[in-house]
């Protein structure tokens, strides 16, 4: 192998070392100050001009890699291609969003904000790696440096009890998955001889159908996966997580790491890879299924509005593993594959809104914020009241949101692979799904009620709550293009 | 190969087979133990059984990626510990316990 | 003026008179409102009466005025127009409603002179005579159907005039109802007759019709007639669904002279006529209409002889009838059926008239136990009502006399006829003649009965005057059609008027003979005998006896009963269709709609709910189960996979 | 450009209302908004031409191109009168709503004009994925107009709407995409332009359900026959009627309840023509079932709106039964129904929404003698009681008339069995009559310290345009079937190879032509 470490490849992650570099500035500051906080503000305006920093660069970077032959970097450990751009975004977005929530959020702004921003960057930087990793050391190293950080960031709240219940929780369970994950690794290296992805796949059509140790090591890093996008029964820290965490950092993990999860997930589905276990396919289907139904029917029956959103995020994670498998059984990868990464931009960006409006009400740390608790919101604050039905709505999939037209690419690529099962429980768990999130809308517009949010009126939530719903709506009419685009980007 | 083989010569599939072993304990023990550092330190015993499952296939591979991967999760072990820990300890000063049965506020 | 211009005028001016007539809807003014109504259906007659003159300067094959306003509906091969047409049998008709319509709108002006919604009543007075026209004059089946429900319409209003009063109301909505179901029927009808000849249009149907008889049920034409009879005996009261009727005597008298006895009523009968041709290839429609007609005059003037209302007596006895109407049509005797018609006109409006005439003198009261001897005190409606009883029992040479003796003979002679129907007819003019003596007996006769507070006066002459005119035509108005026997022993008699003006228009049933003249007088003697007989007998109980008839009554013990209570019919209607069907509908809305599709739908949600709450117990917070979760996840799906 | 105004000018209409600022004028404003916006629609009924069957005033563009979706929107006879009837009801259901809609106006008014434009493009959308875009859409105002301004149990009653309409369409959008996959295996590019769907030959094998064409056609007969409603998906409907305010149960069921028949018109029948056939049978039934049902459920309610909203079911049994004869009569009778059930049912509503103003209660018992207390609405009130029972010379005679001589041409037995329906008809709305209007006063309508007001101007001017459409559609209905004929006498006699073509194009006039021809001569 020739480790020839170039001025290239150092080109080619800059956003990764913008990333950590500034993630250190904050929390150098405030040593540098003698271990006090600046002002919140503008820890936040440096977190955030690193996210934007990193974005630009990735931006670039990709403008400028997409068309050379070799898009590898650091001799084939990172790539840098459509997935790693796009879910890269919307990671870096997701952690802006976040951000800002954990600015206005009393859970998380106060002492130690500026090891906030460290971690959230920090995790970031995994996203980053996670998503653009080609090999799955690589990988597993992007997907601990992101956990690790999340971890510690729940483990901070002002909360004291249910966040560092819910940080255990997550802790102890996403490190049994990893182990899970790379013991599979392991098989994998072993029947392979190497971790290298593409390799991996090269041998898969191969290997699946001879060797038990190959196709043990694969059903475990894909279930490893599965535990890290909360597909049922690998899912049930979700709800206990996502609850017990501030609601910034719930946000985060709802979307960002959803997101890059799902981008690594759909390295390993490639091509064809799964048409060799049909056993492997079917499960996976039913997994999905399971999944949809079980995050449906439990989202009903919550009063939790945050424990609503995690259930919900379940079930998406079910609508999006279709997706996943539609790229598996698919000769066009990039068909199915774009269907997913496009709902990914979709669900993040609603739900950030939503998970954005439920941060918006908790007027201290140990705020809980019951679904009853919205009554008569849409008299006193018309616009979020609006913006959250706008969410809500995409999020059930009435068109013309980009919720609609998410689920509509997912299974329409599904279909066109003769997933038509799969796709008719995904629209049939959609009208359950309708149920729940008319609920808040019902209690918003519909009871009386004088609940007052927290947020001053021009507060950057607000803000960012405003520009989600609008995009939620553009992006929803105008997703042709970007569909196309997203599709090009990976083909 | 004659069955006595088994005994006698130590080959790939006996590593595997402690990896394997050692794993499902592991697993046992997170699954079992009502300890929360016991809970962690099963956690790290799956990891190690990775690693030993790592080792053996490098070296019946006679290949040395798999001995740098082993570095790489042990790296990445310690700061899970610690990170783990952490936790571990600033959960003890709130709640005084580090019994996990008594975690169950967040269910439903 | 054109043909056009004076249908114009004729169908629209009581429209015209609805509309003023509406609009000023909470006025008082009776003699306002009933200038404007009458004047509306003065106009209409006078109208009719140049057409009509117009039609005799004919040729009698062409005496045929067609006006055509615009297409009403044109889809595919149904193309209805707004068309309507005078001929022989709609002038005869249409005379008659405008005519007969007129004095009774005059009658109205003194009748209803101190009612508070006079206006509304002129209104509604003149909507009616615009649907009656639209009915008659209509060319095709459909422009017919039009003013066949808007009567129903008018009449639901008549009826339910005094809406304050809940059994008035409800007698309204009866009508409409028991209306409506002749109605769908006739609709039925239309559709048959419609997809048969694939048009409406009656000269074209008549042209149409096959000239073999069909003989089986279920061809075309007896279906289609059928159905229309159907809605013929829900227009004209015939049995099953003649229920109405007695219950409509709720409305105003006059309403009840001009709806119910003169003109609407006799629709279908009407209907029947303009079909002849059609209804004469149906033998078997036939013989069931002679058969119900039959049935309807013998058992409507069986209840008439108990009746204690001045009007029910009146309205069974127009029941009776019609059933004498459908009798003559039923044996092919269509012009019978139309002389009867409209004598029966004449005489009935006259003598609803003059018990309108009484009841106003009584001051409401129509109970006729507690008039009699009213002779002296309302001389002119006294003697105008003795000529509609003479017609009506068929003295001759009243006008009943003639229109009867026609059906009657007919019915014994015409090969569709039968000496059974001959002799249900000479029953019904049997008790015809009783009932119509006791009323007389009890009302004008004998000794007064009426209560002291009450002062019985002579009616105005707004309200005498058209009692008069009526009373010289029900004397007169059989001359038009006196039969040939009679005619041919009279000097200088034209003949049967009637008979030639409608030849060209009516066919004749097949293989009809010469009838026999001296079983004709013979025929005639018999009838008009008994009649006298009978109606000396209702003389003899009523006047002479006044004890005998509830002797009678008593001897007849349960089969009085019966008869008063009209043979329990509405009971009927009422306890095994109309009850059990809101029964039934509150079963279906309760058992299917809340408790069994609702319910499904709870079902599946509480399905889902409880799938929630599964969820919700598997997630008890506990690590370890989690943790587990995730293992039995991985051991099932390494299972299922591993095993192919 | 006057389809996409007619479509979207009520979406412009409710950001002017929603950034007006003066809250007094907010009202008048909307109204006259309205009569724009129906006069902009008289325009597009003066463009109109009736010669032809082809798609007129068409507007296409590309909108998402990977899937061939594109913002099509055409008009013909079939969805013509339905738009006008949509611009029609929205002034007068303003006008209508003036003094009941109290709380919220600004929100309110928004939800009318976003409603109107999510019907319209409904009534107007030729590409699937657009149309369902429209379809879809229409559910949130109107879910918004129940739940906040409804009745006691709104909140029930607007989820059970959303959640059953919302079931029946999911399945149509999998119909959807897998038809547009079946056009790029037939037509070699993705679309989902119902011209090129009308193309697709669709396998059908009889007597079995389990083939393609059947499937197909269920998943979107589904669809419509919730929204219709047809029995026995019809519950959501009374509880909707009863709980919306009165412009809602107005617009629900004067246009939105003709979006499910619409659909069979425009998609079902010609999509699917041998499954259609097939399965006539099963839709006549319901129909037949749904109007007897409706009217003897009706019959039984003692909630004057909750018995109207009965005879809705009824009355969409008689539409339904007319659309599957698959004649002239019953089509054209059933195009015609929609329309007259949108005037005469619309009416029903708007005026026992008059009364319940006065009342509060539309407890029918409470009831009584209003006839001799409210003249003028008593008269207004038995106008449409008339159209609403098909008396002649009323609108719903016409529709009533040719729906049952089509059905009696198609199948005798459902005509035998849907003329009951005549009856039941005027027993239910008659007996209601009775007891709201005749008799002794009520309690409600005694009580002398709230003497009861008849209709005011504004009433008057709410109810007179419907009373003359009542008599106008009644009298002349050619007026408005001659706009309809060549687009009902297509669909009939080319129901089997069904092509639409578009007006100005010169290779698809050719085929569509050639093909109209053939059926001609074969017919």
């Amino acid at each position: 192998m020739n480790f020839n470490i170039g001025i290239a490849d150092l080109i080619r992650v800059s956003p990764m070392i913008v990333l950590f570099l500034a993630s250190l500035i904050p929390i150098t500051i405030k040593v540098l100050r003698g271990n006090r906080e600046q002002s919140s503000e503008a820890t936040l305006f440096q977190g955030l001009g690193g996210l934007a920093a990193a974005a630009i660069l990735q931006m670039t970077v990709y403008m400028a890699v997409s068309d050379s032959p070799n898009p590898m970097v650091f001799s084939n450990a990172l790539v840098i291609d459509g997935v790693s751009f796009w879910v890269g975004i919307i990671a870096l977005i997701a952690s802006a969003i976040s951000l800002i929530l954990m600015h206005d959020n009393p859970a998380t702004n106060g002492e130690q904000f500026s090891e906030l921003v460290f971690l959230t960057l920090s995790s970031a930087l995994g996203m980053l790696i996670l998503v653009a990793a080609a090999d799955l050391l690589v990988l597993f190293i992007g997907l601990e440096t992101m956990s690790l950080a999340l971890y510690l960031m729940i483990a901070m709240s002002h909360e004291q009890k249910l966040s560092k219940e819910a940080a255990f929780k997550y802790f102890i369970l996403g490190s049994f998955a990893s182990a899970l994950f790379l013991y599979g690794v392991s098989f994998l290296f072993g029947t392979v001889g190497s971790t290298y992805i593409p390799e991996i796949i090269q041998h898969t059509g191969q290997l699946i159908s001879s060797n038990r140790l190959f196709l043990i090591g694969i059903v475990l890093v894909i279930l490893g996966f599965c535990f890290k996008v909360s597909i049922a029964p690998f899912h049930a820290w979700t709800p206990d997580v996502y609850q017990g965490a501030p609601t910034p950092h719930a946000a985060l993990m709802a979307t960002a790491v959803k997101a890059v999860s799902f981008a690594a997930f759909l390295r390993i589905i490639t091509t064809k890879s799964l048409v060799g276990s049909e056993n492997l396919f079917t499960i996976l289907q039913w997994l999905a299924v399971l999944t949809m139904i079980l995050g449906n029917v439990a989202a009903i029956i919550q009063n939790n509005f945050k424990r609503m959103l995690a259930y919900s995020s379940i079930a998406h994670s079910g609508y999006i593993l279709v997706g996943i498998i539609t790229v598996g059984v698919s000769e066009r990868t990039s068909f199915g594959a774009s269907g997913v990464i496009f709902y990914l931009v979709g669900y993040s960006l609603m739900t950030l809104g939503a998970f954005a409006i439920v941060s918006l009400f908790e007027k201290d740390e140990n705020s809980k914020i019951q679904i009853d608790d919205l009554a008569g919101y849409a008299k006193r604050h018309p616009v979020m009241a609006f913006c959250l039905t706008i969410f809500l709505l995409s999020l059930a999939g009435v068109p013309p949101t980009i919720g609609f037209f998410g689920k509509f690419y997912l299974f329409t690529s599904a279909i066109g692979e003769g997933l038509i099962w799969l796709a008719l429980w995904g629209v049939l768990n959609s009208v359950i799904s309708a149920y729940y999130y008319l609920r808040p809308i019902v209690v918003m517009y519909m009871k009386e009620g004088d609940i007052e949010d927290a947020g001053s009126i021009m507060n950057p939530t607000r803000v960012a709550i405003l520009v989600s719903a609008v995009f939620v709506v553009l992006l929803g009419i105008f997703s042709g293009p970007i569909y196309s685009i997203v599709e090009k980007a990976l083909s | 190969m004659p069955s006595s083989d088994l005994f006698l010569e130590v080959g790939l599939s006996h590593y595997l087979v402690l990896s394997a072993i050692l794993f499902v304990a592991g697993m046992a023990g997170v699954l079992l133990r009502r300890n929360a550092i016991v809970i962690l330190m099963s956690v790290e015993l799956m990891l190690n059984a990775v690693n030993l499952s790592f080792v053996a296939f490098s070296h019946y591979m006679g290949q040395m990626d798999g001995q740098i991967m082993v570095f790489f999760v042990m790296t990445i072990a310690a700061a899970e510990v610690s990170v783990g820990l952490a936790i571990l300890v600033s959960i003890f000063k709130r709640y005084k316990e580090v019994n996990i049965r008594f975690f169950e506020h967040l269910k439903g | 003026m054109s043909h056009q211009t004076l249908m114009a005028i004729l169908i629209l001016s009581p429209l015209v008179g609805f509309l003023i007539n509406g609009f000023r809807y909470k006025k008082h003014s009776a003699e306002l409102s009933g200038s404007i109504a009458t004047g509306a259906a003065v106009i209409s007659f006078i109208a009719a009466l140049l057409m009509v003159i117009d039609l005799i300067g004919l040729p009698p094959e062409e005496r045929k005025i067609i006006v055509h306003f615009f297409d009403w509906i044109a889809v595919d091969r149904l193309k209805i127009s707004a068309g309507f047409t005078i001929d022989q049998i709609s002038a005869i008709m249409v005379l008659v409603v405008t005519g007969v319509g007129s004095l009774i709108h005059l009658f109205s002006i003194g009748y209803m002179h101190h009612d508070k919604g006079v206006a509304k009543y002129f209104a509604y007075l003149n909507l009616f005579l615009f649907n009656m026209l639209l009915l008659v004059l209509g060319d095709n089946l459909l422009v017919m159907f039009v003013g066949w429900e808007g009567v129903g319409l008018c009449s639901y209003l008549l009826i339910g005039f005094w809406f304050t009063d809940k059994e008035k109301a409800a007698a309204g909505m009866k009508a409409f109802v028991t209306n409506r179901i002749g109605d769908a029927a006739f609709l039925l009808g239309m559709f048959v007759l419609f997809l048969t000849f694939g048009t409406l249009n009656f000269q074209e149907i008549n042209h149409m019709v096959p000239t073999t008889s069909e003989l089986t049920w279920l061809a075309p034409i007896t279906l289609a007639t059928l159905f229309l009879f159907i809605g013929a005996t829900g227009k004209s009261a015939q049995i099953p669904l003649y229920v109405w009727l007695p219950d409509a005597m709720a409305g105003p008298t006059p309403v009840s002279a001009l709806i119910h006895a003169a003109t609407m009523v006799t629709a279908g009968v009407y209907m029947i006529i303009r079909l002849n041709p059609l209804f004469l290839a149906a033998p078997n429609t036939m013989a069931i209409i002679a058969g119900i007609g039959g049935l309807t005059a013998v058992m409507a003037a069986s209840i008439g002889m108990t009746q204690w209302d001045i009007k029910k007596v009146l309205a069974y006895s127009t029941v009776s009838q019609l059933g004498y109407m459908f009798l003559a049509c039923g044996v092919g005797a269509f012009g019978a059926a139309l002389f009867h018609l409209m004598t029966h006109a004449f005489f009935k409006a006259l003598m609803f008239l003059g018990s309108g005439s009484v009841i106003h003198a009584m001051h409401e009261e129509q109970d006729i136990r507690k008039m009699g001897g009213l002779r002296k005190y309302l001389p002119y409606t006294h003697l105008t009502f003795l000529i509609g009883w003479l017609a009506i029992i068929g003295v001759p040479p009243f006008a009943g006399f003639f229109s009867k003796d026609e059906i009657l003979w007919q019915a014994f002679h015409s090969p569709r006829g039968h000496w059974a129907l001959w002799a249900m007819g000479a029953l019904g003019a049997v008790m015809t003649a009783f009932y119509m003596t006791r009323l007389m007996a009890l009302t004008f006769w004998g000794k007064s009965r009426v209560p002291k507070e009450t002062h019985p006066h002579e009616s105005p002459w707004i309200m005498l005057l058209p009692l008069i005119v009526l009373a010289i035509l029900s004397a007169v108005g059989g001359w038009v059609g006196i039969p040939h026997v009679i005619s041919e022993i009279l000097p200088g008699q034209p003949g049967n008027l009637l008979e030639t003006w409608l030849e060209p228009v009516i066919k004749s049933v097949p293989g009809v003979a010469e009838g026999d003249p001296t079983q004709e007088w013979s025929l005639m003697g018999v009838s008009v005998t008994l009649a006298v007989i009978s109606a000396l007998l209702a003389y003899h109980f009523y006047v002479r006896d006044p004890s005998k008839p509830k002797k009678v009554a008593e001897s007849l013990g349960k089969f009085y009963e019966l008869v008063y209570n009209k043979y329990f019919v509405d009971e009927a209607y009422f306890g095994w269709i109309i009850n059990p069907l809101v029964s039934l509908s509150k079963g279906i809305w309760y058992y299917i709609d809340v408790n069994f599709i609702d319910k499904t739908t709870y079902v599946v949600a509480d399905l889902v709910r409880g799938g929630g709450q599964f969820v919700r117990g598997v997630q008890n917070g506990n690590i370890q189960q989690y943790a587990m979760y995730i293992g039995l996840g991985v051991v099932a799906t390494m299972t299922y996979v591993l095993m192919r | 450009m006057i389809l996409s105004a007619i479509t979207f000018l009520p979406l412009l209409f409710a950001l002017v209302v929603l950034l007006w600022p003066n809250t007094k004028t907010l009202r008048h404003l909307a109204l006259g908004l309205s009569i724009i916006e129906f006069l902009a629609s008289l325009a597009m009924l003066a463009h109109f031409d009736s010669s032809t069957a082809s798609l007129q005033m068409v507007e296409r563009f590309t909108w998402i191109e990977r899937f061939g979706i594109s913002y099509f929107l055409g008009l013909d006879g079939l969805s013509l009168w339905l738009i006008m009837l949509t611009t029609f009801l929205t002034p007068i259901v303003l006008l209508g709503s003036w003094n009941s809609i109290q709380d919220r106006v600004k929100g309110f008014l928004v939800s009318v004009f976003v409603l109107q434009t999510a019907m319209i493009g409904t009534f107007l959308a030729m590409d699937a994925i657009f149309f369902y875009l429209f379809w879809e859409l229409s559910l949130v105002p109107m879910y918004f107009m129940i739940g906040i301004w409804g009745g006691q149990r709104r909140i029930y009653a607007t989820v059970k709407f959303f959640i059953y309409t919302m079931l029946g369409s999911v399945l149509m959008l999998v119909a959807i995409i897998y038809l547009m996959f079946m056009t790029q295996e037939t037509l070699g590019t993705m679309s989902a332009s119902l011209l090129d769907f009308y193309r697709l030959k669709i396998p059908f094998i009889g007597g079995q359900f389990f083939t393609l064409q059947t499937l197909l056609f269920f998943a979107f007969a589904l669809a419509f026959s919730i929204k219709v409603p047809v029995f026995p998906f019809h519950t959501w409907l009374p509880d909707a009627h009863v709980e919306a305010p009165t412009p809602g149960s107005v617009i629900l069921a004067g246009v939105m309840l003709k979006m499910g028949t619409y659909g069979f018109l425009r998609w079902t029948i010609p999509l699917f023509p041998e499954a259609s056939e097939y399965w006539a049978w099963l839709f006549m039934t319901v129909g037949v079932i749904g109007i007897v049902y409706g009217a003897l459920v009706a019959m039984v309610q003692p909630d004057i709106k909750k018995l109207v909203a009965y005879s809705s079911v009824s009355h969409m049994g008689y539409i339904l039964l007319g659309l599957f004869t698959f004649n002239q009569f019953g089509m054209t009778g059933s195009l015609y129904q929609m329309l007259n059930h949108g005037v005469s049912t619309g009416a029903l509503f708007l005026l026992v929404g008059m009364i319940y103003e006065r009342t509060h209660s539309r407890e029918i018992s409470k009831y009584g003698g209003l006839a001799g207390v409210l003249p003028l609405f008593t008269i207004a009130f038995f106008i449409i009681t008339l159209s609403s029972i098909a008396v002649p010379m009323t609108n719903g005679f016409i529709g009533e008339f040719l729906i049952l001589l089509g059905s009696f041409k198609a199948e005798k037995a459902f005509a035998y069995v849907a003329v009951t329906g005549v009856v039941l008809g005027a027993v239910y709305m008659l007996w209601m009559f009775k007891r709201v209007f005749f008799g002794e006063k009520g309690e409600l309508v005694k009580d002398e310290h709230h003497p009861l007001h008849d209709l005011s101007c504004r009433e008057i001017c709410v109810l007179v345009p419907m009373v003359v459409m009542v008599f106008w559609m009644g009298l002349f209905p050619n007026h408005f079937l001659d706009f309809s004929k060549a687009s009902l006498d297509h669909l009939v006699a080319d129901r089997s190879n069904y092509q639409l073509a578009i007006m100005g194009d010169k290779a698809e006039v050719k085929a569509a032509t050639t093909a109209f021809n053939k059926a001609e001569a074969s017919q």
